[in-house]
């Protein structure tokens, strides 16, 4: 069988579109603009166009100024260099950190990180769909709070929190608010200027574009402590050589990802994969329909054991949890967080549509999930009920 | 997680999934479980004459215990009765290479099948 | 005129070989593997497979283990890891560290972010020619040193350290060493296992590889803390999503760089610029020409001011310095080690050669070198004598 | 740093660098530098009945000076002598785009300047 490989992992990372591709071989070679965007000479102020151009698409699809890009290695460099840049740039002798307990984990042990140096910690909890309220942000602020992190999109349930609120609600306790977005753009329209959000963490690898490149958006007036030493680039916030490929394929990424275009078409995807599935007995959404990114479905299958499941289904490419799970993952600290139990936490799959998902995938994806749970469940004829819980 | 071929290939086709008919004559029906490791199993015997004719099982729980149902189910049939009672389960666990993890979820197993054995006693009682 | 530019400044970075450009593009796009290496799914694993392979070769070429290299965003972050990662895991409160006053930014800049925490630190100073010996490493170690951190092959000048010698003395002293071997890669053997190295920073871009990806090799009994928080990655040392095109772009850099058949083909090249500049009245040789890596030469031309000769030559790509230095380059800080005059140091030029240099190329640098010299040096005929001192 | 097309055009080709061949009739030489900022400029001036009719110029310094120089030296030619005595200095910066920092040397391209003006007035006493 030469079928083309199911992929319903774009969550977890996506096929680099060819245009970014063409991109980014042109920084690549002799022929093309490989030099150091930082030396004086033609050639590297060549490169340094590039990336300067790269930087204005991108600031341009976030409603930012170019000069608030910094290029980091990814979004879990600029969660780390948005929350530990921030603490570090405050001396006040307490000093307080809200979070929410559905971050992605870059997040989420650079809170801990905090909490080691004694940093004083308030973990928000959602409710049974994965929201976080704007009030819960309001009763967790003090006078000591330096810093809000709150995800835009959540990476396993595709969540969306309700930024445009809870950014207000910052500005007025004056606190600063940083949001992971990794997994937003081209499919939810990301408004930093107009919402007033200081900080925003983005990568390019989950939209079609190379991984090991992401930015950190920071706002004009906020003061942040580098943490990688060693170079005068990015407005010295940022050290290292700059990788004008990755820079360049960025920049094609977030020109080329229009939610306007690409979202309706995700979420069309999503809801034929939803509508299949559903059939299922039992079947369960995990997340919260009205609030849902239209990339992202996790659903979740009571009475099938999760390790036998993802064996079942190992030849296709969805995920449980997170993809930086090992083996036999634990269960998800989301998923735990909605009130699953650890079964059916372990019991749920994340599918996740892309540029490049066809409508005919959703429906070789349903037909082969409906035979294995219910293959797997016909072994477990009888069962207790325990093992559905 | 890594499965041995052995393991890949009982998973994808268990043989021995089923039951038997419900009060066939020489049917017994044993059944262990353990909410801790998530395994739950219970076993068909169908003997005859001293001898294990026929071995179904159904399972909830994960491809190690999957196949190493399988496989017992598999071996069992033909023996004597008293098999029930004496599995080499470090023969099953080295046949399928399984993870020492595993080797809880293998107990459960052996305790069906023991409770086949009972069964089996008491039927002959 | 449409002769090829004239790029001689390979230290600052190279062009991407085509082998490693096609080894990157096959796991960019939908046709090639794209998937997250931490995926569970077949695509992933496969993926997984070409970090590994990737791993293998470049531990090959350094002697080392494959469990012993990290990947990172390059070799400004593996300095930074390397030396915090360090601190950070050794909890005695008085804590001593080693370095050279020739270090890279990305070390010298570590250092000065220790100092800030109060740990105490010695410089070393360098001899006319850049070279500090094994026993000034002897003499500034103490008890309370936790680690020494000496660079292979100097970035401006090219003098190499005798990096086995330091190890020796570090081994005996138990004291660990870090090497920054950024410039070495492809040019000069690295033997880190035989030498007894225990932390050392590589990086592809400076070997025909792409930029924004580097490696740290950390000896198998070192324990570092990590600096990336978020991930289970590299053995817990750096979270964040493998960028599988960088990473095996990286590999085969190092498969390709092989210093016995390059070195001395660079070591031509250099030499053939260095003839043809000896010609040039008064003109001086930056380093050390007994331990000088093949690949980069710093000459001085006295008696030119250093602004108006980089832009009499901003049509060719050599360097002043270091690539990161801004347009008027404070004087450099090797330069000025080695005792050279502010004006000196700014009359002094790096010229670089790579694996795509041609003979050619050094005679048009040398006419071009030569023409400029000649011209500024009479437009400035009758200054006195402080002009070239 | 950004050069103005003005003054890559001058440093290309500085219009009136050179020397007047000594003890000519009417040619002066001034000369002045300042280690600290890194220049040393001299000129030699000839004047005939008052009027500037050649500036030939050395230097040592930045793109900047060396075009500043140039185009002074061809502002002067045709000049009366007094010239010497008045440039206007803002005019050159602005003319050549010079970043302010560049200012300093200015000063001392009008020094050598007024030292040949002053060896003008000795040569006539
Ligand atoms: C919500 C979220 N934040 C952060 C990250 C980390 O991004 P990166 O892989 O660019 O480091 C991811 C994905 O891995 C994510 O989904
Ligand atoms: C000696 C040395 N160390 C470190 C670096 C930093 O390497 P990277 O550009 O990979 O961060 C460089 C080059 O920039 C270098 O020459």
């Amino acid at each position: 069988m030469s079928e083309r490989p199911l992929y319903l992992d774009n969550a977890a990372t996506t096929a680099v579109d060819p245009a970014v591709i063409e991109a980014m071989i042109a920084c690549l070679g002799s022929g093309g603009r490989f030099e150091n965007p930082s030396s004086a000479h033609p050639g590297g102020a060549s490169a340094r166009r590039l990336v300067e151009a790269a930087r204005e698409r991108i600031a341009e699809r976030v409603n930012a100024s170019p000069g608030d890009i910094v290029f980091t290695s990814g979004a879990t460099e600029s969660n780390n260099l948005a929350i530990l840049g921030a603490f570090d740039a405050d001396e006040r002798p307490n000093r307080h950190f809200v979070t929410t307990r559905i971050e992605h984990h870059s997040v989420l042990d650079t809170a801990r990180a905090l909490e080691a140096r004694g940093i004083d910690l308030t973990y928000l909890d959602c409710d049974a769909e994965g929201v976080v309220t704007p009030q819960q942000v309001l009763d967790a602020v003090t006078d000591a709070t330096v810093l809000v992190s709150i995800m835009h999109v959540n990476n396993e349930i595709g969540v969306i929190q309700d930024i445009e609120a809870i950014a207000q609600i910052c500005a007025t306790r004056q606190v600063r608010l940083h949001v992971d977005a990794a997994q937003s753009a081209g499919k939810i329209p990301l408004d930093l200027g107009g919402w007033g959000v200081d900080l925003c963490s983005l990568t390019a690898h989950k939209a079609h574009g190379p991984k090991g490149i992401g930015a950190l958006y920071v706002a004009d007036d906020v003061v942040l402590t580098p943490q990688l030493h060693g170079g005068e680039q990015e407005r010295g916030l940022r050290a290292g050589t700059l990788a004008t490929h990755q820079i360049v394929g960025m920049g094609k990424t977030f020109e080329l990802a229009r939610p306007d275009r690409d979202g309706p078409r995700l979420a069309n995807l999503r809801d034929r994969l939803w509508k299949g599935l559903e059939r299922i007995d039992g079947v369960r959404l995990n997340g919260c329909a009205d609030r849902a990114a239209p990339h992202i479905l996790n659903v979740c299958f009571p009475g099938i054991d999760g390790e036998s499941l993802r064996l079942a289904l190992a030849d296709i490419a969805v995920s449980a949890g997170s993809a930086c799970a090992s083996d036999i993952p634990e269960p998800s600290h989301v998923l735990s967080s909605l009130g699953l139990s650890d079964a059916l936490a372990q019991s749920s799959l994340r599918l996740s549509v892309g540029r490049f998902t066809e409508p005919a995938d959703t429906e070789r994806a349903v037909e082969r999930i409906g035979t294995e749970v219910a293959r797997l469940r016909t072994l477990a004829a009888g069962a207790p009920a325990w093992c559905s819980n | 997680m890594d499965y041995s071929s052995e393991v890949l290939r009982r998973f994808d086709l268990p043989p021995g999934a089923g039951e038997l008919p419900d009060g066939t004559r020489g049917v017994v029906r044993g059944e262990a479980e353990d909410r801790s490791l998530g395994i739950w199993v219970r076993f068909d015997v169908r003997v005859q004459e001293g001898l294990i004719r026929a071995v179904r099982f159904r399972l909830f729980g994960c491809p190690h215990a999957i196949a190493a149902a399988g496989l017992i189910a598999e071996g069992l049939e033909g023996q004597p009765a008293r098999s029930l009672s004496c599995l080499d389960l470090r023969k099953v666990a080295s046949d399928l290479d399984l993870p020492a993890e595993k080797y809880g979820k293998l107990l459960r197993i052996e305790d069906a099948l023991l409770a086949c054995w009972r069964a089996l006693g008491a039927a002959r009682d």
